[in-house]
């Protein structure tokens, strides 16, 4: 179907053609590796939860101790220690911490150990599904309202505060609540342990966290008479458990991109590409909608010269998520309105972006995020700049609207900035719900030009970095003007390769139960 | 305006009844957002001056977040600080009007039963004031927001005067017809206004001995039950006010004066 | 040429027919009248200024003590004892106040007396014609900036310190500034004298006010580079001597409309469309662009179902001034966006109101009036409500945009509320500048055919009003669900029936000098 | 944030400079917004604790304008007020970068003239902190709003670490270049973080005996020259600062102390 834009579809398939490319090039290389990360969050699916009296979790503490055994996989001889003491997975951790156990390589040979850890691999997969069919339950009774999805978060540092702040927001039309992490805890290679009431620009993602409030969510969907999503961050060098954590404690909606890591937080490829792979599995699995960050390149980069980068990245990061099991309605492919509000036309060039983002991912739900760089202390202005972003985005049909907050530019939001943000969203959507249906673009006008420009330079760059591959693309600083080179950044050291026998029977059973097509490199 | 009013008792989680401070995100945290314009230039003093300005409102930690010269001698800063000193709300009591607001029906019928005749109501936007749809919104057939006003009313006579009615004639128009309420509408506050306005009418219905006898009501954006009794009015209507509060307030109190 | 709307040119041609009807018939009424405001408007004309003593215009002075010679007339009157004792204008009317001399009938016959009015005429007229020279030449030289014009109002009540406010609105941006006047001004049956610092929603229109403020936007014009409108009103009991004054003045817009001092400030129709006639007779000779209230219809009459009053009344507004010899763009016909902002598809239904009022009045700037009934004290709402307005203004290409402020529902505006008001309409106006261009209209679709539907009604309504008459349909409460009877309202006592000798040689002398259609009544 | 200053002495008509009040439309009526949420559901005695929290602040007449309830015991207030108590401007005295900002080329010619070698200058965004836009802005080739960054200028050997670095590693590389000048971003402010680590970063010089030697620099958006000299820091740059501002300041500073 030619769409408003009129985008020449020949070129959308070879961006889909090139980005599949690379995607499997990413996934090739993934699955030669394995991770501390992935491992601890093989133990965190068989049940292995807390921390010892030193605060280091017990999945931290089992891997270290087994380290040796981290390019086998952890989960045979984890397997093998708990039938040799017939004990639980939880019980089991805290022996080996302990040092009263330890774990060894004649596991992987094992046949007993093998079907053991099979029957293991079943019941953490069974436990993932059980969220799902919880959620489908709770949509299915109560639905979630009307698309865009209003996003919100919340981020006092106190998860106890955040639960009355994210209430607070369910009354005033939230339909999701992420709760932003602590500035550093992308860097954290360990999951940090219980309810936690401190932290610097967010509060800690940690299980008691996102327990509490799936837990204050669930009550207040119940009585909003409508689903709310929980949303976290399975990023950072614990991308793996996160996703895991996200999986068990039914959170619906998580932000995970491997390249966010890399530009803005310096994270190793190699790691967090690995990361990712196992990530998304479990994700894809849990029913999740995952969130990626293109948005943010155009927080470094210049947005009118930029946007092509967005869409490159999408089409990679579709690719990535297609290939990992995802289906297109779990992909929120992240774009975001950051021109400077004073741009003349900023307006027609940012509704032709929202709208060609929208014809050519149709069925990706699309995450759009509201101006950020250019917000200032003028909360008055910024209240107009959300407002423009609202109505493009409700005028291009987006999927999930991550509400602008006038107080962008100072602090993480007060209580009643979330609430004046969704009333005045709402509003903009309302009076402007049909306006998209009621117009069409001038042919060969400033918005079709505008959107056929930018996937033409998409398309170029996509092409290259097919070419040349992604770390190099990386390396070039094609995304983001940021440049990171495949042995720099954080979490290498985490990264082993595969031996021969490495074993994953929970990753095994995932991607039977998925479309995953990563593995194979001989496609 | 928004007027979902929830009862006095309820609180956020953990606060101190006695010492009750602004929140932002952290209880207790006393978070407060300023805006305001200085007549000085701005520059590096004005700035400063934006601040202890800000100090001078009790407000620690003063942050301008935004500054801009507006020209001319002036220039507008946007601040948040956070105030320390609270307020104890566990003593604060606040006149109310003791109506229970009964429905169209529910009132008619109290009328016809206690009283056993019409309630004669006139009503007018009084002085220079011009703004009748306030007072249309009370008494008017087609009412507000789905009530009827009170012309619809058959246990009430309605007479709205409309705009621009001087006190004098209110006065004598509610003698003629014998009024046993008056409406009283004032939209116009700038320099206070209204106030002068609405106690005149006051003094001249007390100077004609009918006080005691007529019901003596006023509304209007800038008024609340509280001013009214201090203006000595019956009772007074806000923002956001709807006919059966008035029609309510009005018959029960006619009702008992008799 | 057929427009985005689809709309039907036979209908409007119909509504122009009717709306021609109605104004003839209107200024035939006016035709055989004069007012009290009319006579004093013709001394001031003459020169006559100030107050006696007692603070009574000289004007009314005179006109009280001539009292009996109004329905001739009082400038025949008048010029002869100017003859007679040789004195000019002003003298000549502090001597008639003192009761040194008095006014006679025997003015009317004499051939001296009438070429000397003649002559005194041809002054007048030409104290006009130099305004608008001035105004040209500053126009030419300076430019005004880019439409839609910004218009922001000052009233703080006293004029020196709107003087201030002027200035730091033009710096801002402003191109238009519009001193409101205190709240009974239109009610009384003088103009106040001198310059004054105390008013209550608004400053009082003097002349000695309207030279203040003049003389201060001519030196701002000069800072800014651009020529600034001065804005005031030819409206309430005295709108013909408002008129006479804004075009001695140089002001450059006034609002004059008898329907709107009618409805809202219950003043007698009679009355004033009597002294709207003359009013627009100098309006036109001076250059001015009037702006006409049915914007206000809206505040009181619901804003979905009233639409077509609004048109209906625009017709009539654009006839009466066409024959009172005002050209298209003098005519800044007066419309709103008054909607509930919650209401469901607001900004489509606004979008299709603003563009329809633009394509039947393609050669009227149009004053577009912001959102004020549903302003509440929520100021970031309010901020927003009035960003959707900038977006439709400038979409749908008006010509005269009044700025909405945040603090409507409060007070007159503060000094920041209009710059961040014209801050926030830039940013808007930016950034949808050329969106409008971009759009069409999906045929058949909600916006055609609301648009569609208003005009129909107007239709409607405007040919039963050509039928019945105005004064009928003033009676019915057909406009701004307000009724008015012919001999209710202020100011009935100030008209008179002209006499078979009534004479006015500048108003003649006008006539002949612009398109004037009024007079004859057989046509 | 408007950088438009005007200077300190122009001021609005008829302003006393020892007593200036916030200014709505008429000289000295203290007009002051404020809004804030309380921890109290809505009520007519919320609403009263609403303006007695205006009160606290010194503002006569509160007009409650706006109120809503937030649900869960929270409510919101939007309201305006007349501040009393005015600031004597005419006595603030605010320090200043002494700097006349020269342009790139005047920077360079003045290191060639008056050191006759390059200025080492050492940047990075500390701590957790991943902010780099910032220190970029004032360090990369490209630049800021037009003018070229540090890396550009010929006098100048700019090392950018980048985003999170620790404050040891900072130090480790400055002494390892023998960096003339240390530029340190911080951007995230959440209880005060960047305040902790600005004066760990200023302790480790000190005790390194480096302080006297390394000209030391901060910048972000709640960073102000005042609270740099506070910290121990040579000067401050907030928002909006430009790269010749820095290059200027850090250049002048560099020659005075050789
Ligand atoms: C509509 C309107 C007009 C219309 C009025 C039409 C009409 N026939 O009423 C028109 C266009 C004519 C107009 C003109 C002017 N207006 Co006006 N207008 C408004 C506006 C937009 C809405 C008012 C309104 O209708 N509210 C809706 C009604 C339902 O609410 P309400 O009046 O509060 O009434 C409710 C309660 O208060 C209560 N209530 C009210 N009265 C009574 C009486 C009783 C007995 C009871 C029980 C209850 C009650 O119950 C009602 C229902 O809940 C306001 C701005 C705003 N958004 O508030 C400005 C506003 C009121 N106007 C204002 C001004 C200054 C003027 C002018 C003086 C401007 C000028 N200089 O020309 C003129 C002159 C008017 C005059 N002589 O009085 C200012 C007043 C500033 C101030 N605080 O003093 C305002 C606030 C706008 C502004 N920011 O400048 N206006
Ligand atoms: C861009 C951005 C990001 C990008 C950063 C990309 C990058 N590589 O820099 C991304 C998306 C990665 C990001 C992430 C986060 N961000 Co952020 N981010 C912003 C944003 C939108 C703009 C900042 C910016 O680039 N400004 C433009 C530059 C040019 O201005 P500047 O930094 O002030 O720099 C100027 C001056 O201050 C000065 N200057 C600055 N540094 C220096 C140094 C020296 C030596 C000198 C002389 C001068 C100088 O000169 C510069 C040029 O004039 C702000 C909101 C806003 N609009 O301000 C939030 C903001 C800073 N982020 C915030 C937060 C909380 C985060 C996160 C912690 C959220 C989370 N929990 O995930 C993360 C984590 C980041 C981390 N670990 O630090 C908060 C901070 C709240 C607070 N006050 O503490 C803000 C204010 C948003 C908000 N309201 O919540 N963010
Ligand atoms: C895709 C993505 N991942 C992660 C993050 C940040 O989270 P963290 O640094 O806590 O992983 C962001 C922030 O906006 C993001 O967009
Ligand atoms: C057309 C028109 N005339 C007059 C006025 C009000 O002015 P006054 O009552 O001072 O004549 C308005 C007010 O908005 C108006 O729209």
């Amino acid at each position: 179907m030619k769409g408003m834009l009129d985008l020449d579809l020949e070129q959308i398939l070879r961006c889909r053609k090139a980005a599949d490319l690379v995607a499997k090039s990413v996934l090739a290389f993934a699955g030669e590796r394995t991770t501390v990360s992935i491992e601890r969050a093989t133990l965190r699916l068989l049940g292995v939860e807390g921390a010892d009296d030193t605060g280091v979790p017990l999945v931290n503490r089992v891997v270290e101790k087994a380290i040796h055994l981290v390019p086998g996989g952890i989960m045979l001889p984890f397997a093998k220690a708990m039938m040799d003491t017939g004990s639980n997975a939880q019980e089991t951790a805290l022996a080996i911490s302990n040092g009263q156990i330890e774990l060894c390589e004649d596991a992987y040979q094992s046949k007993t150990v093998i079907d053991y850890a099979d029957h293991l691999a079943a019941e953490a997969v069974a436990r993932i599904h059980k969220t799902v069919s919880t959620r489908n339950e709770l949509l299915e009774r109560l639905g979630e309202g009307q698309r865009p999805l209003l996003y919100v978060i919340v981020a006092s540092g106190n998860i106890f505060e955040d639960v009355v702040s994210a209430k607070v927001c369910v009354d005033a039309g939230a339909q999701v609540i992420a709760v932003i992490r602590s500035t550093a805890q992308s860097l954290l290679d360990y999951v940090p342990e219980g309810t936690t009431t401190e932290g610097y620009g967010g509060t800690y993602a940690t299980q008691a966290n996102f327990r509490v409030m799936r837990q204050a969510l669930d009550e207040a969907s119940k009585e909003a008479g409508r689903y709310v999503r929980l949303c976290n961050y399975a990023s950072g060098l614990c991308m793996p458990e996160m996703a895991v954590l996200g999986a068990v404690e039914r959170l619906d909606m998580m932000l995970n991109d491997a390249l966010y890591g890399i530009l803005f937080r310096d994270i190793n490829m190699q790691r967090t590409l690995t990361d990712q792979a196992f990530s998304r599995l479990v994700s894809a699995a849990g029913g999740i909608i995952i969130n990626t960050g293109e948005d943010n390149y155009l927080t470094t980069a210049d947005a009118v010269e930029s946007a092509h980068t967005v869409l490159a990245s999408q089409f990679i990061n579709e690719a990535l998520a297609l290939r990992c099991g995802l289906k297109p309605w779990q992909i929120g492919l992240g774009h975001a309105m950051e021109m400077d509000p004073d741009t003349e036309d900023m307006l027609v060039l940012e509704l032709a972006q929202a709208k060609m983002a929208r014809e050519i991912f149709p069925d990706c739900p699309l995450k759009y995020m509201p101006p950020t760089k250019h917000m200032t202390g003028d909360i008055f202005k910024g209240h107009v700049q959300d407002a423009l972003f609202s109505l493009v985005s409700v005028m291009s049909d987006q999927g999930i609207h991550l509400l602008g907050m006038m107080t962008e530019a100072m602090h993480t939001p007060h209580i009643h900035d979330r609430v004046l943000a969704l009333q005045a969203t709402r509003m903009v959507m309302g009076a402007a719900r049909h306006l998209g249906d009621e117009i069409s673009f001038v042919p060969g006008g400033r918005i079709q030009k505008r959107a056929q420009e930018v996937l033409a330079k998409a398309t170029e760059l996509i092409c290259s970095v097919a070419d040349g591959g992604i770390f190099n693309a990386l390396e070039k600083g094609h995304f983001a003007d940021v440049s990171r080179g495949p042995e720099s950044g954080r979490g290498l050291e985490g990264v082993y390769v595969k031996a021969a026998w490495y074993s994953n029977p929970i990753e095994d059973l995932l991607k039977k139960q998925v479309e995953w097509r990563g593995a194979s490199n001989n496609e | 305006m928004n007027s979902k009013q929830s009862d006095k008792a309820k609180m956020a989680p953990n606060v101190d009844p006695h010492a009750v401070l602004p929140y932002g995100d952290t209880l207790n945290d006393g978070l407060v957002q300023v805006s305001f314009s200085l007549p000085v230039a701005l520059s590096p003093e004005a700035t400063e001056a934006a601040k202890r300005t800000c100090i001078q409102m009790g407000l620690k930690e003063p942050s301008v977040y935004h500054q801009a010269d507006l020209g001319h001698g002036f220039s507008y800063y946007i601040v948040y600080g956070k105030l320390t000193k609270p307020v104890d709300f566990a003593r604060i009591v606040v006149p109310k009007l003791q109506e229970t607001v009964a429905s169209f029906d529910e009132i008619n019928d109290r009328i016809k039963r206690k009283l056993g005749r019409r309630i004669v109501v006139i009503g007018a936007c009084t002085g220079s004031d011009a703004h009748t749809v306030g007072i249309d919104a009370i008494m008017n057939m087609k009412g507000y927001k789905g009530e009827y006003g009170l012309e619809r009313y058959p246990q009430f006579e309605a007479h709205n005067l409309g705009s621009q009615v001087p006190n004098e004639v209110l006065l004598r128009r509610a003698i003629e017809l014998k009024a046993d309420a008056i409406l009283v509408s004032q939209i116009v506050t700038q320099k206070d206004v209204h106030l002068s306005n609405l106690a005149e009418l006051a003094d001249m219905l007390e100077a004609q001995g009918l006080r005691e006898r007529v019901v003596l009501v006023c509304g209007g954006p800038r008024i609340n039950h509280e001013i009214a009794l201090e203006l000595g009015y019956d009772a007074g209507f806000g923002a956001g006010s709807s006919p059966t509060q008035v029609a309510s307030f009005v018959a029960d109190e006619v009702i008992r004066r008799h």
